[in-house]
């Protein structure tokens, strides 16, 4: 594409990328405590619709695919759900859904309860925030994309 | 004798029917086996049902509860005097009207006889039920369901005008049913329970006067079947069917489900003495007197035959509800056995009605000129209908209104009113004018020259054998039940309904 | 009295502004002919009932009823000063969710739009019934 | 902690649902055809499982489920009686019959590439109204519920051209609705302080007199009105119904609208109780009469209908009244077993309309009333399941249809109301009206051609099916047998009759 590019977005993008993704991350997974996987997977998110933003959307599709993201979905969403069904099965199906006293893989591995929650907490605030993280960027470029479905995946291939 | 099947008898009698529907569907590729369901379920069902008779005639009832739907209302088959009257008159001509059957639809190789004879089936499955139920949800079941899948018949010819014909019939039909459905909730809310008991159910205690008064018109209005005026006009359409659609459901099946409703209500849910104290049999009386009248009046100025035929059943229908009507033990009887009566005239009548038209394509009373000396034996019998028709002897017609004359003294004396009196001259004037619309047809048929050159329809002749036998037969019959009129135990029969109500 | 209306008004200005901002997202729903700006309608429809949840869960906003005043955990208060040690924070979590349920809304009702425009080339209602009825079946 | 295994099975049949939503996401990516038969399996397995549930309520009372432990009102709490082991029985087992349905007709419909979206979106669908089914919690139920209705409003665009705007004018109603809702729990929380709906139900009782609850209440009707297309709220319904692919469509006039239905009952009388509707909501007598203009306005529409599916939409406005009419006489036992009967009454009959029909559509494209002539000589099978539906809609006995009215009329005469009576049974005849429109052009028309041509047994088999249940049902009803079990559940709701 001949379009003529602007030195400073593009490295002030390129700079800003790793920052950003950094501080999802942190918001992510962090602080100590519940949440922040919405918001961790909204800001990572947010640095790729920037990437894209700045270098158009068919570099940006090629950085992160549409089957990766919607693999990343998926992914995020079964990480969650099975930290939820794990500890149903992991207690012989006497815990509830998602009740952590109940985890034994992680139970093994920390001590006290507290900590052990604050351990499924983690791997459940990575699954929402993947999931959030891949939803939006999906979204982003299925509202963005304005030719037809089926050319979009010529692009792409 | 016992029941074949013991208290399970009335139930599998209602089920036969119904079960070689089925058959009948399944069998739809070749003709003659499904015809032979037909026959076979015909032959089983009467069997069935007369078993019964002795035990019925010693003053036993048969019971077959079902299920219990909601408490007090069961589904449930009862055998009474009175059912077993209307079972009998069904399935005995459904054989022979099936018989007959087979010769019309093929004669004029009719379209989609499956459904034909499907729904002919139900509708017997469902008349039986009516006669056979042992409280009015049960009857109303089968009374919807005779009304649907009669429908199919009525609409069997899918002209336009066919249809329109279906749709009326639907229209009135439903409505009716919606009545129906209504008065027996009425019914159960006010009593707790909606089981025909001989001497009623109702009771001024239940309900204020007037309400009961609306509740009977409720429930009347429920049994349009019964093709009163000014809701008659249904019958006439349905003519539009097939022969002997008109012959065994117009004449018998449906319409007297709704006469037989009408008495179920007056002798089983009201008992004779609330409907007397309400003053509700001679309102009754005077209504269908006036059908009785007009019904006639219009059959003269009708020249289709069939339509003629229907008039004459609206007029007959309204005789019997005046024989209940009169609210003597002597009418009643009169009424009950005038069931079967006009079910074996009637059915004579139609079906030479419809033989004629197979044979000579004619449609029209006028066109009937010179048709005897083509068939002699088909106008014969048409000739004994017409005068059983008219109550005059030696056919069976003359019976039942003998009875019902004699009731009408008997209520005068009952209830100390003259005025049931004048009910006699309402039975006589309406056998004039039976003569004055049938007896011409007779004479014109056998007595002038046709005005045209009588076309021998080939088709028509080939199946010819299969009409004459059961018209013969239903003729014949209405000769016997005159000289032996208890020969289903008829009479012994309407003794029993009448002794249970009177009790 | 009018002074009494007014400081009425005034304790419960949150709720009112929600109110407000209900109606006007109502307003825009139901009057605006254009599709996506009923879209927009739904969102203020939505925050208005965002920002009346929230306030539910500021105490603070009922101290004028005598129940007390509500800190937010972050500032600092003598014990002896405080009513409620914190703003509740069920009404926030909640609100969370309805904010995630309101984005899956509108984005679903954006790749409507989108593909109605596709189809159509226009967003506005009564275009669109007509060439609907121009088509037929 | 957990007694048995059975009470997991409500937490579970949701949570797997939702897993597997996704897991089909994931393997679409490999292979299409996979995505079908994981729905399937999945929702067959957890239709054994709500069977079990509902065993286990029966016999052992009702199932409290904490999620994460949290006892409520902090944690979220999924509660099953009798009520809700019912409904999940009947949505699951049409969602079953629904997908069974949906394979052929959706290769049809759908282009190939969109299938692992349609399945993802479809077992969201049914697992969003499960989870709105067991819920104990009114935010959770919002927020299963805006699963359900998200899902939905894609799974109607998705057939494009009109259905698109259908879809969108459903999105932005739903949308209100749902609103409506939360501000109505809104209202119900700054009152209360708690959204589980027992705790609601204990802490309102003290607070009937308060008008946030009056207004409260109001929201919450209103926003599950409209999502159940209760008459005056209807109006995206037809268009959606119309537009929707077959198998969509069939998903969502049983499966959809019943849950919101109970959504309907559940909120009406397990949170506000019949005590507050008789003390406080006085309009609340009107209710029967709108339902009344609404089953008479509603069979006129349906009268007017060219289009056969829309016809059948009209006809499940009708049927929702019937359902809100009898629960509006909660005095009266025998109305509101109609209207818990009905639930499942219509489900089964609407179900086999819109399945019949949507085969119809398959085989030949015919979506008009007119252009049915002759299609019983055609497609016999398919043309006697929609006979079966469509007699069992009017409400001929033995038929499904026959009990809902038979105990909505006593239901009625036992409130004295004999004018109800009287449109309920006016509805009988209208309902015929329209119908006999379709009977005729199937059975009494000549068509053009009387070659054989049925679809395939994929289809045809869930369609018989529900035709076979539509009379099984209504005389299972008629036996009495399950007198016990509705009294049983109407208790459930919280009704005590004096």
């Amino acid at each position: 594409m001949n379009v003529k590019r602007d030195i400073i977005v593009d490295t002030t993008s390129k700079k800003m990328m790793p920052i950003i993704l950094a501080f999802g991350l942190y918001t992510m997974i962090g602080s100590k405590g519940a949440g922040g996987g919405f918001q961790g997977g909204c800001i990572i998110a947010a640095a790729f619709i920037l990437h894209s933003l700045i270098f158009g959307f068919i570099e940006g599709r090629k950085k992160i695919p549409e089957s990766w993201n919607t693999f990343f979905k998926s992914f995020g969403l079964h990480l969650y759900c099975g930290c939820g069904l794990l500890s149903i099965i992991a207690s012989n199906f006497v815990a509830e859904f998602l009740n952590y006293s109940a985890f034994w893989p992680i139970a093994n591995l920390v001590g006290t309860h507290e900590a052990r929650a604050m351990q499924v907490e983690l791997i459940i605030e990575v699954g929402i925030g993947i999931t959030v993280f891949a939803a939006f960027v999906s979204m982003f470029y299925d509202l963005a994309w304005k030719d037809d479905d089926e050319l979009e995946d010529e692009v792409i291939k | 004798m016992n029941p074949i099947l013991g208290e399970l008898t009335p139930f599998v009698a209602v089920l036969t029917p119904a079960i070689a529907s089925l058959l009948i569907l399944i069998s739809y590729k070749n003709p003659n086996i499904r015809e032979t369901w037909t026959i076979l379920a015909t032959i089983v069902t009467f069997t069935l049902v007369f078993s019964m008779v002795p035990k019925i005639l010693d003053g036993e009832t048969m019971e077959f509860v079902l299920f219990e739907i909601i408490p007090g209302i069961e589904f449930a088959f009862k055998v009474d005097a009175f059912g077993m009257i209307f079972a009998i008159t069904s399935s005995s001509l459904w054989i022979l009207v099936s018989l007959y059957s087979i010769g019309y639809m093929r004669s004029l190789e009719e379209h989609a006889q499956t459904r034909y004879y499907f729904c002919f089936a139900w509708a017997i499955a469902s008349a039986l039920g009516v006669a056979f139920s042992k409280n009015l949800i049960t009857l109303f079941v089968f009374y919807e369901i005779l009304t649907i899948c009669t429908h199919p018949l009525v609409a069997h010819e899918e002209s336009e005008e066919a249809l329109a014909a279906g749709r009326k019939y639907l229209l009135y039909l439903m409505t009716s049913g919606s009545f129906l459905l209504a008065a027996t909730m009425i019914t159960y809310v006010l009593v707790g329970s909606t089981d025909f008991k001989a001497g009623g159910i109702l009771s001024l205690d239940s309900a204020s006067e007037i309400f009961l008064q609306l509740l009977f018109v409720c429930y009347i209005l429920g049994f349009m079947k019964a093709a009163y005026m000014p809701f008659h006009s249904w019958l006439p359409t349905a003519m539009i069917a097939p022969t002997p659609v008109s012959a065994l459901l117009h004449a018998v099946a449906v319409v007297k489900a709704g006469v037989f409703g009408v008495v179920r209500i007056i002798c089983y849910i009201y008992g004779i003495e609330l409907t007397s104290s309400l003053g509700l049999g001679i309102m009754l009386a005077a209504w269908v007197s006036f059908t009785v009248i007009v019904a006639n009046m219009l059959a003269i100025g009708e020249d289709n035959f069939k339509r003629r035929l229907a008039y004459s059943t609206i007029n007959q229908l309204s005789f019997i509800i005046l024989g209940v009507s009169l609210l003597s033990p002597m009418a009643i009887m009169g009424a009950m056995m005038h069931i079967t009566f006009h079910g074996y005239m009637k059915i004579t009548l139609f079906l030479c009605a419809g033989a004629i038209a197979v044979v000579t394509g004619k449609k029209l009373v006028s066109e009937l000129s010179g048709v005897g000396k083509q068939m002699p034996v088909t106008v014969f019998a048409f000739t004994i209908g017409a005068v059983g028709m008219s109550g005059l002897p030696p056919v069976a017609g003359f019976i039942g209104k003998w009875y019902i004359c004699l009731g009408a003294v008997q209520s005068a004396e009952i209830f100390n009113q003259p005025i049931f009196l004048t009910f006699i001259l309402v039975v006589i004037i309406a056998s004039i004018l039976d003569i004055i619309y049938l007896l011409p047809i007779v004479k014109s048929a056998f007595f002038e020259n046709p005005k045209e050159e009588i076309e021998n329809k080939e088709f028509g002749r080939r199946l010819y054998f299969f009409m004459l036998v059961p018209l013969s037969i239903t003729a014949i019959f209405s000769v016997i039940l005159f000289i032996f009129p208890d020969i289903f135990s008829l009479i012994e029969l309407a003794e029993v309904a009448v002794d249970e109500i009177y009790e | 009295m009018i002074e009494a209306i007014f400081e009425k008004f005034f304790q419960h200005y949150n709720f009112w502004a929600a109110v407000v901002i209900i109606f006007i997202g109502i307003y825009a729903t139901i009057a605006k002919n254009n599709l996506f700006k009923k879209l927009l309608g739904l969102n203020i429809f939505q925050t208005g009932i965002f920002l009346f949840f929230i306030s539910l869960g500021d105490i603070g906003s009922l101290e004028t009823l005598g129940i007390g005043d509500a800190t937010p955990p972050i500032i600092w208060k003598p014990a002896e000063e405080r009513g409620y040690l914190y703003v509740n924070p069920l009404p926030h979590v909640l609100i969370l969710t309805g904010i995630v349920v309101a984005a899956a809304t509108t984005c679903v009702a954006l790749a409507l739009l989108i593909r109605i425009h596709k189809e159509y080339g226009t967003l506005e209602e009564d275009e669109i019934i007509e060439l609907e009825a121009i088509r037929g079946d | 902690m957990i007694n048995t295994v059975v009470e997991q099975f409500p937490a579970l049949i949701v949570t797997t649902g939702v897993f597997s939503a996704f897991t089909i996401l994931i393997l679409g990516l490999l292979s299409r055809k996979i995505c079908y038969y994981i729905v399937l399996i999945v929702t067959a397995f957890h239709f054994i499982l709500s069977i079990f549930t509902l065993q286990h309520v029966l016999t052992k009372g009702r199932i409290h489920y904490w999620f994460g432990g949290w006892r409520p009102p902090w944690g979220i709490e999924y509660v099953v009686d009798e009520l809700n082991a019912y409904s999940l029985i009947v949505i699951l087992f049409l969602g079953l019959l629904g997908i069974i349905f949906a394979k052929r007709s959706v290769e049809k419909e759908i282009e190939e590439r969109k299938l692992p979206t349609f399945y993802t979106v479809m077992q969201l669908l049914i697992s969003g109204c499960c989870g709105v089914v067991v819920t104990g919690d009114v935010f959770n139920l919002f927020v299963l519920a805006e699963v359900a209705s998200l899902s939905t409003y894609a799974l109607i665009a998705i057939a494009g051209g009109k259905a698109l705007r259908a879809s969108y004018n459903y999105l932005i109603l739903g949308s209100i609705a749902i609103c409506f809702y939360l501000l109505g729990i809104g209202f119900l929380y700054a009152v209360t302080g708690t959204l589980n709906m027992i705790d609601m139900r204990i802490i309102l009782q003290n607070l009937y007199e308060n008008k946030m609850v009056h207004v409260g209440f109001v929201l919450v009707l209103v926003g599950l009105g409209i999502k159940a297309a209760v008459f005056p709220l209807h109006t995206w319904q037809p268009d959606a119904y119309t537009y929707a692919p077959s198998a969509v469509t069939l998903i969502m006039s049983t499966v959809v609208a019943k849950t919101f239905v109970y959504a309907l009952i559940r909120l009406i009388f397990s949170v506000f109780t019949v005590n507050f509707l008789e003390l406080y909501i006085n309009a609340w007598n009107l209710v029967p009469w709108l339902m009344g203009v609404a089953i008479i306005v509603a069979s006129i529409l349906a009268y007017r209908q060219n289009n056969i599916k829309r016809m059948l939409a009209y006809s499940s406005i009708v049927n929702v009244a019937y359902i809100v009419l009898g629960i509006s006489f909660f005095n009266s036992q025998w109305s509101l077993s109609g209207a818990l009967v009905n639930i499942l009454n219509h489900a089964v009959a609407k179900g086999c309309a819109f399945a019949a029909v949507g085969a119809i559509v398959y085989k030949t494209g015919i979506k008009d009333v007119g252009a049915l002539a002759g299609l019983a000589n055609k497609m016999p099978y398919t043309s006697g399941a929609l006979l079966i539906s469509m007699l069992t809609l009017i409400g001929i006995p033995p038929s499904a249809g026959f009990v809902t009215k038979f105990y909505l009329a006593i239901g009625c005469l036992e409130m004295q109301n004999y004018l109800m009576l009287a449109i309920i049974l006016l509805g009988t005849l209208l309902t015929l009206a329209y119908f006999l429109r379709v009977i005729e052009q199937l059975y009494f028309r000549e068509g053009n051609s009387t070659q054989k041509e049925e679809v395939p047994f994929s289809m045809l088999a869930p369609t018989m099916f529900l035709a076979i249940l539509c009379l099984a049902i209504g005389i299972f009803w008629l036996t009495g047998i399950p007198l016990e079990f509705l009294k049983k559940s109407i208790t459930s709701m919280g009704v005590i009759f004096r």
